[in-house]
C-alpha cells in the first residue's frame, strides 16, 4: 500500500500507510460496548488504558505512571501528565473517573460484568484517582489494561452522547480515527501530539476483508500490509510470494468440548466422560485439521495467562484401548452409545472439521455419533444460550482478563458453565471463591491451581487446544506480533 | 367474363415448370410435398389454385418466392419471372424481386403484421428498400397507398398499429403493402379465409378493382370454389401436390374431368341451391378416386317439414348478456359490451334454428348463455321446461345431460392427452349414466354412429384428421343423449368435402334421434342447407327470424340483404360486377357507455314465423 | 398510465407489510441479538440485563406493534449491532456500492446475453449456438462466489490488472460486477435465444422477408424488438436474483454493500436492520419490475396500462 | 391397438405422455446417459467407493489427484485437507446433490403447481389473494429467506429440502397459472364444463396433464440451480450437516485452496457443471418433445 501512494502525487509521495486486513469490522468506537478481541485490535490504536502489556505480556505503565495498593479494596493510580486527547483537550483525573465508572455501573453496558467489582472511582486531584472495590480484587491491574478501560474525554461524550461518540471517537492513542466506512475501511490518521511520540505511519487503514481467500490475496499482491488469520494452507503462498511473510499469532482461545453430565445423559456417568477425552487425539485433531498449528490443553491454559497452571499446557491423554474399556465398564458395547456433537459454523476456524474429525475418533472407540454444526447465532441462541447441550458441545472460549481466575470462576454452581454441564462441586466453588479475594499471588496461585485440576478432572468440559492463528506481514514492515491478539501499530515501523 | 385467350405473343409474367418442393425430415429422409407443377400467368391474368388443405399450394407460392427455410428444403425445377429465372438467382438479387417484382399476402392478417412496428413504417420500409425514397417521401406515398386501399383518415393512421386494425382494415394494410412498388405479379396465399363474408367481399372488390389499375397479374391461392369462381381467369386444382387439373375457370366449373375437382366442386355449397324447398338436405358427395358418387343421395326425407307445435325443447326469452368494461384507477365501469341484448326464439324437438351473422355479433354468446357458460344479464333460458338460470351448480351440471355444445375448433376441443375413448366415455362417467363395462359399450356404438371404427378409442386426438376429430367431439356430445345441441361454428373450420360430411352426419343424427339444433355460423350456405328456420343477428340483436325458405328467399331486412349479397356464388358464369364497395372498415361495434338506454324493440311479421326487426 | 403506476404502488404496501410480518417472526424467533453480541464470555444477569433494556423481554406481538408503530412515523428503528445507529441510515449508505455492482452486473449480463443469444439464434443447432449453449450452462453450474475467486486469483493476482477487492478506485467493479452478472448473462442468453427463434418463425417475419428485406434489416428492425419483450420480463424478474446474489458477490470481494451487510446483520440478528435491508430490497425489486412493466407497455403498444 | 370386439382390458385411460414422440437427440442421449451414471453413483456409493468418505488420514492430506506429481496411486482424484479421498467424497456426494435437487424440486412442485392450478383457474379473490403470497415471497430476495428461515429451524438435510421447497415454488406457481390462464380458453376445457365435470375434476384430468411439458422443463433447470444453491448455503455456513458429503460443501470448503490445491474444487465443481448440462440437455429436449412449434 506504501507503493500505492506513490501515484497520488509529490505532496503525498512521503505520506506512510499501513493497511491491515481483518475478517470483521468494527461495530463502532464506543469501547464498553463490545467482547470482541478483534475490534479491540482496532481500537487499541485510539484508546489507551491505565496500562498496558508490552510484546511479552508484562504490565507496564501507560496512561498511568505509577500505582500502589491503597487498602485491600482500594488502589491509588498517577496519572501521565501532558496527555492530550485527539482534539487537544488534556486528559485529566475526571476523563478516567468518567471512562471506568460507566462499565462499573451502568448495567446495561457490555463491559460491565468485566468492571461490577468496582464500587467508585476517587479523584484525588488532577492526576491522581483511587479505585476502590467492593472486596479485594487481584485482578484489578488486569481490568484496567483491556477492552472496556479506554480511557475517553468526559467533555466530548458529554457533548456527543455516546452514540455520538461510537461513530466519532475521540482518545488518547496514537492514531485518531478519520472516517469509518463500514465493512469496507477504518481510515486513521497518526495523531503527532501522542504522549509517546508521534508514530512512524501517517494513515493507518484497517479494511475488513471477511473471505480468507481474498484477504491473502490481497497480501500477496500487495494490496495490505498485514493481513490476519492465514489459513494454514496459505502459509507456504505467502512466504513464496515474496512480498509478505507469517509468524505465528496465538490466541488465548481454548477449545473446548462442553459435556452434558446432566441426569439423563450418558455422559452423566464419568467412565464415559473419561473415554471421550481419552478417545481423542489432540495432537493429531490438531495436525490434521490445523496442519500443526495449535497446542493441545488440558484446561483453558495459555501462555500468557496470571494464575494459571502450565502443567496442564502442550499435554493431552489419548489411549483408545482404554476407552473402549471404560465404555465397557460404562456397559457400553462397540457402537452401543451414540452421542450428539454439536457446534456453529464458521464461528472458529475450521470449527466443523474439528466436529468431523472428533467424530471419526469417537467412532473409533466405538462411539456412534451425529453432528449438528449449526450457523452461529442460531447455534448460540438454540443451544448455548438455553443450557441446552444434548451431549457434548464445541464452544471455544477467549480470556480478555488475562487471568486463571477468569478461565474457571463461571463453571461455579449456577452460574454459566455449570448451569450448560450440570457440573457442580462444593470444594470447587470455594477455592474459586477464595482466589477471588485473595491478594497474596503466590496462595492465589495454589487455590487456582487447585481449582484448575477439579474442573480437568470433572471432564464437565473436555479440553481441546490452544489455537494459533497465523498473521501475514508485509515484507516492508518491521513488526512483531504480540501475544494479546492485539494489533498495536504504534510498534510497527516501516522496513528500509 | 370472356374465355381465356391464349395470348401467344406475350411471354407469360410467371412461368412455372416442373416445379418440385422436398423438405428434410428429422431422419434426414426428403419428402416431397410439390411434385412436378407447371403453369403460367399471362400478363393482367389471374390464377387460382384451388386444392384441400395440405395439398401444397402454399409450398407452391413460398417456392417461388424462396421463402421456404433453406437449410431444410429443397427446390427443383424453373420458375421464371418475365423469362428471369428466379430458382438460381444469387439471394441479393431475389430480395430486391421480392416486395418488388412480385408480392405477396398472407393467410393471417392478425399475425402477418409485426405488431411493434406501426402500420405506416411497415409500408413505407418496402418503398424504401426498393424505390430508395426518403422517409418523407415514402410517408407521403404510403398515405397515397392507405388511400388507395380505402382506409379511412390515412394520414392519421399511418403511426397506429396493427392491433388497432380489424381483420378486413389488416388485410388491406398487407395489399397496400404489397402494391407498394406496383409489382408485376401479386401472389394471394388464402387473403379471405380468416375473413367474414361481408369483409372477404369488400377484400376481393378491392384486389380485383387494384389488379384492373395497376395492370398486374394475381396468383390466388383458396380452397373456397365460390372464391375461384369469383376472382379466377385459369384455375390449377391441386391434389395430394400435384396438379390434376388446369384450364380456365369456366371449363373447369362446366366440364370437370379429374374425379377429384367433381368432388370438390359437389361438396361446394351453393347458395339457392336449395330454392322452393323448406327442409334440409344432405350434400351429394362424390369420391375424389372413383368420380362416383358416395353415398344414397336422398334428401333428408319430408318428415322433417315443421312439426305440429309441440313443446318447444328450448326457450330462449328477451335473454341480454353484457360485458361490463372496467377501466381506471379503482376499475370502475366505463361501459359495457351488449353481447347478446333481447334475444328471443324457441327450438322445437328434432328442429334446426341457425344463428348467423357477422363476427362480434353475439352468436356465440347467445349459445354460451344458453348454456351458462357465462351467466347472462336478464332474461330467461327454459331447457325441457327447466329454467336454467335458476339452478344452483349441481343441479346446472345435471341438467347439461340434456344439452350439449360442439365447438367451432375440432384441433382445440379435444384435451390432446386424453384417449378418444376417454373423452367420449367421461360425460357418461361423471353423471353416472351406465356402469364401466356399459361405457365401453357405449363408447363404441357411439363411434361407429359417427362413423369411426372401435379401435379408434385407443388413440389420441392428435392422430385423427380435422373432420375425423369434429366426429369425436360429436360422439361425445351424443353420449349422454342431449335434447339439444348447439353447435357453434361447428363447420366453419373444416374444408369445404369435410364440412359436407359433417353437415350429412349431423343431418342423419337429427333424422334418427331427433335432436334439436342450435347451429350457429356465418356460412350462409351451409346454413341454407341444414336449418329448419333461421335467425339473423346484428350487434347481439335478431334483426330477422322465421323459416329458412322465407328469410333465404324473401330476406326482409336490409342486413340480412347485405350478408346473402357477400356470398360468394360458386359458378363463374354467375360472376357479378360487384355491389358498390363499403368503405366502412369496421362492424359498427357493441360496446355502449354505462347509462346506455337499450331502445324498445318491435317486430313486424312478414310470414308465417317470419319476423323482421323495425327500425 | 399514471393511474396505472399509482394503483401499483399502493398495491405494494400490503406485501410489504406482510414482508416486515414475516421476517419480524422469524427473526426474533431464531436468535436473541443479546447474547450474541455478548459473546461466548457473558454472563445469564447481563443478558438477562440487556435485554430488558433492549425491550426484547416483551411478548412478541407488542415488540411487533412498537416497531410498527415506529415504521409508520418513519422510523426504521436502530441498528443493534452499530451502537444504536439509525438503521435506515445504515442500510442507506450502502446502497451506491450495490447498486453500482447490481448496475454493472446487468451491464455484463446485457453485453454478453445480447450478442450471444441472437447468435445462437441465428445459427440454430450449429457450433456456434453450441458454444453460447455450453458457455451458459457453464455460467448457469457455476457458483457466483467461484466465479469470484478464480477472477481474483487470474485478473487481480496473476495478472495483477485489477484491485482484489473493496470499492476504492474505478475498476474494482470490474471483477465482482462480472462474477456476479454471469449467471444472468447465462439466464438471458438462453431465454434471448429461445425467443428470438419463437419470433424468427413468426408469419410477419415472413411478411417482412416476402418485402425483400435482408436478413440484418429484418433482423434488427423486425425480430429483436418482439424477442425484447420477454428479455425485458425476465430482467425484471431477475432483479430479486441478482440482489440475492450480490450477498455472496460482495462477501467474496469484500464489497461494502447491502449483501455484506445483511449477512452480518442476519449473523448477529440486528433486527432493524435486516428490516430496512428487505422492506428496500422488496421496494426495490417491486419498482424495478414495475419499471419492466410500464417500459414493455412502452415498447408493446398492444399493452395499455390505464 | 388391438382389433377391438370390445376388448374392455384395453380400457382408455389418462395417459399423459403417450401422445409425446420421446425420439432422442444425441444431446439429450448424452444428458441421460450422464444422468443415469449419478443416479447408479447415488444408489451404489459404498459399494464404488473405494473409502469410506469420511475418514481422515493425515499422512495424505491435500495429496494430488495419482497421475500428478506427489500424488498417491491409491487416491485417483487426491485428497482433501483432512486427507479424505476425493473420488468417495464425490461419489457420495452425488446422493446429496441428487436428494436436493430432485426432492426440493418435487416439493416445490406440489406447492407451486396447486397455487399455480387453483389460481389460474378459478381466478378472482383467491388468484388475488395466491399472487399476493408469490409477490411478496419473490419480493424478498432469496438469499436473505433463506438464512433467516434455516437460522430458526436448523440446518437438518430434510429440511433443507423442504425449505427449498417451500420458497422455491413461486416460480412454478406463476409459470402454472399463466399456462392454465391459457390453456383454461381452450374449447376443450369448455366442453369439459358442458359435460357437467365438477371443477376440481377438471383441473386435475384435463389442465393439469397440459400444463406438465412446460413444468417439466423449468423443474429440470430448477433442479441445476438447487444444487448450487445448497452450495452457496454452504459457502455462507448454512449448509447440509456433516459427515454427510455434499458437492455444494466440497466447492465451498475448497474454495480457498484455489491457489494451493485446485482438486478440491474442481472436481465437484465438475460434478455440478456435468449434471447440470446433462439437466438442461433433458430439459432442452422435452421442451422441444412438448412444443409442437419448436420443431416445423
Ligand atoms: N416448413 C415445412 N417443413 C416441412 N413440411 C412442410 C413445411 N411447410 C409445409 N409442409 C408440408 O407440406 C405440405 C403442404 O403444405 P401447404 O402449406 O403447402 O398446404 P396448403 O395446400 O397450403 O394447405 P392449407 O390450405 O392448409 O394452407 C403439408 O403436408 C405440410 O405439412
Ligand atoms: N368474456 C367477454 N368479455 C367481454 N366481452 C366479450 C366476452 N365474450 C364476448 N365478448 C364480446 O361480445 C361480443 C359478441 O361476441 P361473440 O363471441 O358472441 O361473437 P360471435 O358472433 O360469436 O363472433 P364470432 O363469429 O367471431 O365467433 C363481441 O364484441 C365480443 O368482443
Ligand atoms: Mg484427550
Ligand atoms: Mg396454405
Amino acid at each position: 500500500a506504501a507503493m500505492a501512494l506513490a501515484f497520488a502525487g509529490p505532496a503525498y509521495a512521503q505520506e506512510r500507510e499501513l493497511v491491515i486486513a481483518q475478517g470483521i469490522d468494527t461495530s463502532g468506537f464506543d469501547p464498553h460496548a463490545h467482547t470482541t478481541a478483534a475490534i479491540e485490535a482496532i481500537h487499541v490504536n485510539i484508546f489507551d488504558y491505565l496500562l498496558m502489556r508490552d510484546g511479552k505480556g508484562e504490565l507496564q505503565p501507560a496512561l498511568a505512571t505509577e500505582w500502589e495498593q491503597v487498602s485491600d479494596t482500594a488502589m491509588r493510580f498517577r496519572l501521565r501528565e501532558g496527555v492530550l486527547f485527539h482534539d487537544g483537550t488534556p486528559l485529566t483525573a475526571a476523563d478516567v473517573k468518567f471512562s471506568l465508572e460507566r462499565p462499573a455501573l451502568d448495567e446495561s453496558v457490555i463491559q460491565h460484568s468485566f468492571y461490577d467489582t468496582i464500587r467508585e472511582v476517587e479523584v484525588v486531584n488532577d492526576h491522581e484517582v483511587i479505585i476502590h472495590t467492593d472486596g479485594p480484587d487481584p485482578i484489578l491491574l488486569n481490568r484496567v489494561s483491556r477492552i472496556g478501560s479506554g480511557i475517553v474525554p468526559k467533555a466530548y461524550v458529554d457533548k456527543v452522547g455516546w452514540d455520538g461518540f461510537a461513530q466519532k471517537p475521540i482518545g488518547t492513542g496514537p492514531f485518531r480515527m478519520v472516517e469509518w466506512r463500514r465493512d469496507d475501511r477504518i481510515i486513521m490518521e497518526a495523531f503527532k501530539e501522542h504522549w509517546r511520540g508521534a508514530p512512524a505511519w501517517d494513515r493507518l487503514i484497517h479494511r475488513t476483508i471477511p473471505e480468507d481467500s481474498t484477504r491473502v490475496g490481497e497480501l500477496v499482491s500487495g494490496g495490505v500490509d498485514i493481513a490476519t488469520n492465514i489459513p494454514s494452507q496459505d502459509i507456504e503462498r505467502v512466504k513464496a510470494s515474496g512480498i509478505a511473510t507469517t509468524a505465528p499469532w496465538p490466541s488465548f482461545r481454548v477449545m473446548t468440548l462442553f459435556v452434558n453430565t446432566k441426569e439423563g445423559s450418558p455422559l452423566a456417568d464419568p467412565k464415559v466422560r473419561e473415554a471421550v477425552d481419552l478417545a481423542i487425539d489432540n495432537k493429531a485433531l490438531i495436525d490434521t485439521v490445523f496442519n500443526g498449528l495449535g497446542t493441545p490443553v488440558r484446561a483453558a491454559v495459555t501462555p500468557g495467562l496470571s494464575a494459571v497452571p502450565m502443567e496442564y499446557h502442550n499435554t493431552f491423554l489419548y489411549d483408545p484401548e482404554r476407552a473402549v474399556a471404560l465404555l465397557k465398564e460404562a456397559g457400553y458395547g462397540p457402537n452401543e452409545l451414540t452421542l450428539k456433537l454439536q457446534g456453529p459454523s464458521g464461528r472458529y476456524p475450521l470449527d466443523v472439521e474439528m466436529l468431523e474429525i472428533i467424530s471419526v475418533m469417537l467412532n473409533a472407540v466405538g462411539i456412534n455419533t451425529e453432528i449438528e454444526a449449526l450457523e452461529w447465532s442460531s447455534y448460540n441462541s438454540r443451544i448455548w444460550e438455553p443450557n441446552k447441550i444434548e451431549h457434548l458441545a464445541l464452544i471455544g472460549h477467549a480470556n480478555s482478563l488475562q487471568d486463571g481466575y477468569h478461565a474457571v470462576q463461571r463453571a461455579r454452581c449456577g452460574l454459566e458453565f455449570s448451569n450448560k454441564t450440570g457440573w457442580c462441586d462444593k470444594r470447587f466453588d470455594e477455592v474459586v471463591g477464595q482466589s477471588a479475594v485473595t491478594v497474596d499471588p503466590e496462595k492465589r496461585s495454589a487455590l487456582l491451581a487447585e481449582a484448575f485440576k477439579l474442573l480437568t478432572d470433572s471432564r464437565s468440559i473436555i479440553f481441546l487446544m490452544q489455537l494459533e492463528n497465523t498473521i501475514g506481514i508485509g515484507k516492508d514492515v518491521d513488526w512483531r506480533p504480540s501475544p494479546d491478539e492485539q494489533l498495536w501499530m504504534y510498534a510497527a515501523k516501516p522496513k528500509g | 367474363m370472356s374465355a381465356p385467350a391464349k395470348d401467344l405473343v406475350e411471354t407469360p409474367v410467371l412461368a412455372v415448370e416442373g416445379l418440385s418442393t422436398a423438405f428434410r425430415q428429422q431422419d434426414g429422409s426428403l419428402r416431397t410435398v410439390v411434385e412436378d407443377v407447371s403453369f403460367t400467368i399471362g400478363p393482367r391474368r389471374t390464377l387460382a389454385v384451388v386444392g384441400e388443405s395440405g395439398s401444397g399450394k402454399s409450398v407452391t407460392a413460398l417456392s417461388i418466392m424462396r421463402l421456404l427455410p433453406g437449410r431444410k428444403s429443397r427446390i427443383g425445377g424453373s420458375v421464371r419471372l418475365n423469362g428471369e429465372e428466379l430458382t438460381t438467382l444469387p439471394m441479393d438479387a431475389m430480395r430486391r424481386i421480392r416486395g418488388n417484382d412480385v408480392a405477396m399476402i398472407f393467410q393471417e392478417p392478425m399475425t402477418s403484421l409485426n405488431p411493434l412496428l406501426t402500420i405506416g413504417y411497415q409500408i413505407a420500409e418496402v418503398l424504401i428498400r426498393h424505390r430508395g425514397m426518403s422517409f418523407a417521401a415514402a410517408r407521403a406515398e404510403t398515405v397515397r397507398l392507405l388511400e388507395k386501399v380505402r382506409i379511412p383518415e390515412a394520414r392519421s393512421r399511418f403511426d397506429e398499429y396493427p392491433h388497432r386494425f380489424s381483420g378486413g382494415m389488416r388485410q388491406r394494410v398487407m395489399i397496400a403493402m404489397a402494391l407498394a412498388c406496383r409489382p408485376k405479379l401479386l401472389i394471394a396465399d388464402e387473403p379471405t379465409t380468416a375473413l367474414d363474408v361481408t369483409i372477404q367481399a369488400q377484400t376481393l372488390d378491392l384486389i380485383k378493382s387494384l389488379q384492373d389499375e395497376e395492370g398486374m397479374s394475381v396468383l390466388f391461392i383458396t380452397h373456397d370454389m365460390g372464391v375461384v369462381a369469383e376472382v379466377a381467369d385459369e384455375t390449377v386444382v391441386m391434389y395430394q401436390g400435384k396438379t390434376v387439373e388446369m384450364g380456365a375457370t369456366a371449363d373447369i366449373f362446366a366440364n370437370p374431368r379429374h374425379p377429384y375437382t367433381r368432388a370438390l366442386l359437389s361438396a361446394v355449397p351453393k347458395l339457392g341451391s336449395m330454392k322452393g324447398t323448406s327442409a334440409p338436405s344432405r350434400f351429394p358427395l362424390i369420391d375424389p378416386a372413383t368420380g362416383r358418387q358416395r353415398e344414397n343421395q336422398s334428401p333428408v326425407p319430408a318428415d322433417s317439414e315443421m312439426r305440429p307445435r309441440a313443446q318447444p325443447v328450448l326457450e330462449v326469452k328477451n335473454l341480454t348478456t353484457r360485458f361490463p368494461i372496467r377501466k381506471g384507477l379503482f376499475g370502475g365501469l366505463r361501459g359495457r359490451v351488449h353481447a347478446v341484448e333481447s334475444v328471443s326464439f324457441s327450438v322445437q324437438p328434432g328442429e334446426t334454428l341457425s344463428l348467423v351473422g357477422e363476427s362480434g355479433c353475439g352468436k356465440s354468446t347467445t349459445g354460451r348463455s344458453i348454456l351458462r357458460l357465462v351467466d347472462p344479464t336478464a332474461g330467461s333460458v327454459t331447457v325441457d321446461g327447466k329454467d336454467i338460470r335458476a339452478m344452483k351448480p349441481a343441479e346446472l351440471r345435471r341438467a347439461r345431460r340434456g344439452m350439449q355444445m360442439i365447438f367451432q375448433d375440432p384441433f382445440a376441443s379435444l384435451d390432446p392427452r386424453a384417449t378418444v375413448g376417454s373423452a367420449i366415455a367421461e360425460p357418461m362417467l361423471t353423471h353416472g349414466a351406465a356402469s364401466r363395462s356399459g361405457v365401453r359399450q357405449r363408447v363404441v356404438e357411439l363411434l361407429h354412429r359417427v362413423g369411426l371404427s372401435a379401435e379408434t378409442a385407443q388413440r389420441f386426438p392428435h392422430e385423427f384428421s380435422g373432420g375425423q376429430r369434429q366426429r369425436i367431439c360429436i360422439a361425445r356430445a351424443l353420449a349422454l343423449e342431449p335434447k339439444i345441441i348447439i353447435a357453434d361454428e361447428a363447420v366453419s373450420a373444416l374444408d369445404v368435402s369435410i364440412k359436407a360430411q359433417i353437415v350429412n352426419l349431423m343431418l342423419d343424427l337429427q333424422q334418427s334421434l331427433g335432436i334439436a339444433y342450435v347451429f350457429i355460423s356465418h356460412d350462409m350456405a351451409v346454413v341454407e342447407r341444414i336449418s329448419h328456420r333461421v335467425a339473423v343477428m346484428y350487434l347481439g340483436r335478431i334483426v330477422e327470424i322465421g323459416p329458412r325458405a322465407a328469410v333465404f328467399e324473401n330476406p326482409q331486412h336490409p342486413y340480412t340483404r347485405k350478408l346473402l349479397a357477400a356470398v360468394p356464388a360458386a359458378d363463374p358464369s354467375r360472376r357479378t360486377m360487384r355491389r358498390a364497395s363499403g368503405t366502412e372498415a369496421d362492424i359498427p361495434s357493441a360496446i355502449r357507455p354505462v347509462d346506455y338506454r337499450v331502445p324498445e324493440l318491435a317486430f313486424r311479421e312478414v310470414g308465417e314465423g317470419h319476423l323482421v326487426l323495425q327500425g | 398510465m399514471i393511474g396505472y403506476v399509482v394503483r401499483r404502488v399502493l398495491q405494494m404496501i400490503p406485501v410489504l407489510f406482510g414482508i416486515t410480518l414475516v421476517v419480524f417472526v422469524l427473526l426474533r424467533a431464531s436468535g436473541d441479538p443479546v447474547s450474541l453480541m455478548l459473546g461466548e464470555e457473558a454472563s445469564e444477569a447481563q443478558i438477562a440485563q440487556l435485554r430488558e433494556a433492549y425491550g426484547l423481554d416483551r411478548p412478541l406481538y407488542e415488540q411487533y406493534a412498537v416497531y410498527m408503530g415506529d415504521l409508520l412515523t418513519g422510523d426504521f428503528g436502530r441498528s443493534i449491532r452499530y451502537n444504536n445507529q439509525p438503521a435506515l441510515e445504515v442500510v442507506l449508505e450502502r446502497l451506491p456500492a450495490t447498486a453500482s455492482l447490481a448496475a454493472m452486473a446487468l451491464v455484463y449480463a446485457i453485453l454478453i446475453s445480447l450478442p450471444a443469444g441472437i447468435i445462437a439464434a441465428l445459427y440454430r443447432r450449429r457450433i456456434p449456438d453450441q458454444i453460447a449453449s455450453f458457455l451458459s450452462v457453464l455460467g448457469q453450474a457455476m457458483p457466483n462466489f467461484w466465479l469470484g475467486i478464480m477472477l481474483i486469483l487470474v485478473f487481480a493476482i496473476w495478472f495483477g490488472w485489477f484491485p482484489v477487492s473493496g470499492r476504492e478506485d474505478a475498476y474494482a467493479v470490474v471483477l465482482p460486477g462480472l462474477a456476479l452478472g454471469a449467471s444472468l448473462a447465462a439466464v438471458l442468453t438462453r431465454l434471448l435465444r429461445s425467443s428470438m427463434i419463437e419470433v424468427l418463425s413468426q408469419d410477419y417475419i415472413r411478411t417482412a422477408r416476402a418485402k425483400g428485406i435482408g436478413p440484418t434489416a429484418v433482423m434488427l428492425r423486425h425480430a429483436i424488438r418482439n424477442a425484447l419483450l420477454s428479455y425485458l420480463t425476465v430482467i425484471g424478474l431477475e432483479a430479486s436474483s441478482l440482489m440475492a446474489g450480490a450477498v455472496v458477490t460482495e462477501q467474496v470481494f469484500a464489497w461494502p454493500g447491502i449483501g455484506l451487510l445483511a449477512i452480518q446483520a442476519i449473523n448477529s440478528r440486528d433486527m432493524a436492520v435486516v428490516q430496512t435491508i428487505v422492506i428496500l430490497a422488496a421496494l426495490i425489486v417491486m419498482l424495478v419490475n414495475l419499471l419492466v412493466d410500464v417500459l414493455y407497455s412502452l415498447i408493446d403498444p398492444r399493452i395499455q396500462h390505464v | 391397438m388391438s382389433d377391438l370386439e370390445l376388448a374392455p382390458s384395453a380400457g382408455w385411460r389418462l395417459r399423459p405422455f403417450a401422445a409425446l414422440d420421446l425420439r432422442l437427440s444425441p444431446l439429450a442421449a448424452v444428458g441421460i446417459v450422464i444422468l443415469l451414471a449419478f443416479v447408479a453413483m447415488a444408489l451404489f456409493a459404498p459399494l464404488l467407493a473405494p473409502f469410506d468418505p469420511a475418514i481422515p488420514s493425515l499422512r495424505a492430506r491435500l495429496a494430488p489427484p495419482s497421475w500428478l506429481e506427489g500424488g498417491v496411486a491409491q487416491h485417483v482424484l487426491g485428497t482433501d485437507h483432512l486427507g479424505r479421498d476425493m473420488l468417495s467424497r464425490l461419489i457420495f456426494g452425488s446422493r446429496i446433490a441428487l436428494l436436493v435437487g430432485f426432492l426440493g424440486v418435487a416439493v416445490a412442485l406440489m406447492i407451486g403447481v396447486c397455487v399455480g392450478l387453483v389460481s389460474g383457474y378459478f381466478g378472482g379473490k383467491l388468484d388475488a389473494a395466491l399472487m399476493g403470497a408469490v409477490n411478496t415471497l419473490l419480493a424478498i430476495p432469496n438469499t436473505l429467506l433463506y438464512l433467516t428461515v434455516l437460522a430458526v429451524f436448523g440446518q437438518s438435510l430434510l429440511l433443507l429440502i423442504l425449505i427449498i421447497g417451500c420458497i422455491n415454488w413461486t416460480t412454478f406457481a406463476r409459470v402454472v397459472r399463466g399456462e392454465v390462464l391459457t390453456i383454461k380458453r381452450r374449447e376443450f376445457i369448455e366442453a369439459s364444463r358442458t359435460i357437467g365435470q365438477r371443477p376440481v375434476v377438471t383441473m386435475f384430468k384435463h389442465v393439469l396433464p397440459n400444463v406438465l411439458g412446460s413444468i417439466i422443463v423449468i423443474a429440470t433447470m430448477n433442479v441445476a440451480m438447487l444444487i448450487i444453491l445448497e452450495a452457496s448455503l454452504s459457502f455462507l455456513g448454512f449448509g447440509v450437516q456433516p459427515p454427510t458429503v455434499t458437492w455444494g460443501r466440497m466447492l465451498a470448503d475448497g474454495r480457498g485452496y484455489v491457489a494451493t490445491a485446485w482438486w478440491l474444487a474442481a472436481f465437484p465443481g465438475l460434478m455440478i457443471t456435468l449434471l447440470t448440462l446433462s439437466l438442461i440437455f433433458i430439459g432442452d429436449w422435452l421442451r422441444d418433445r412438448f412444443d409442437p412449434r419448436s420443431d416445423s
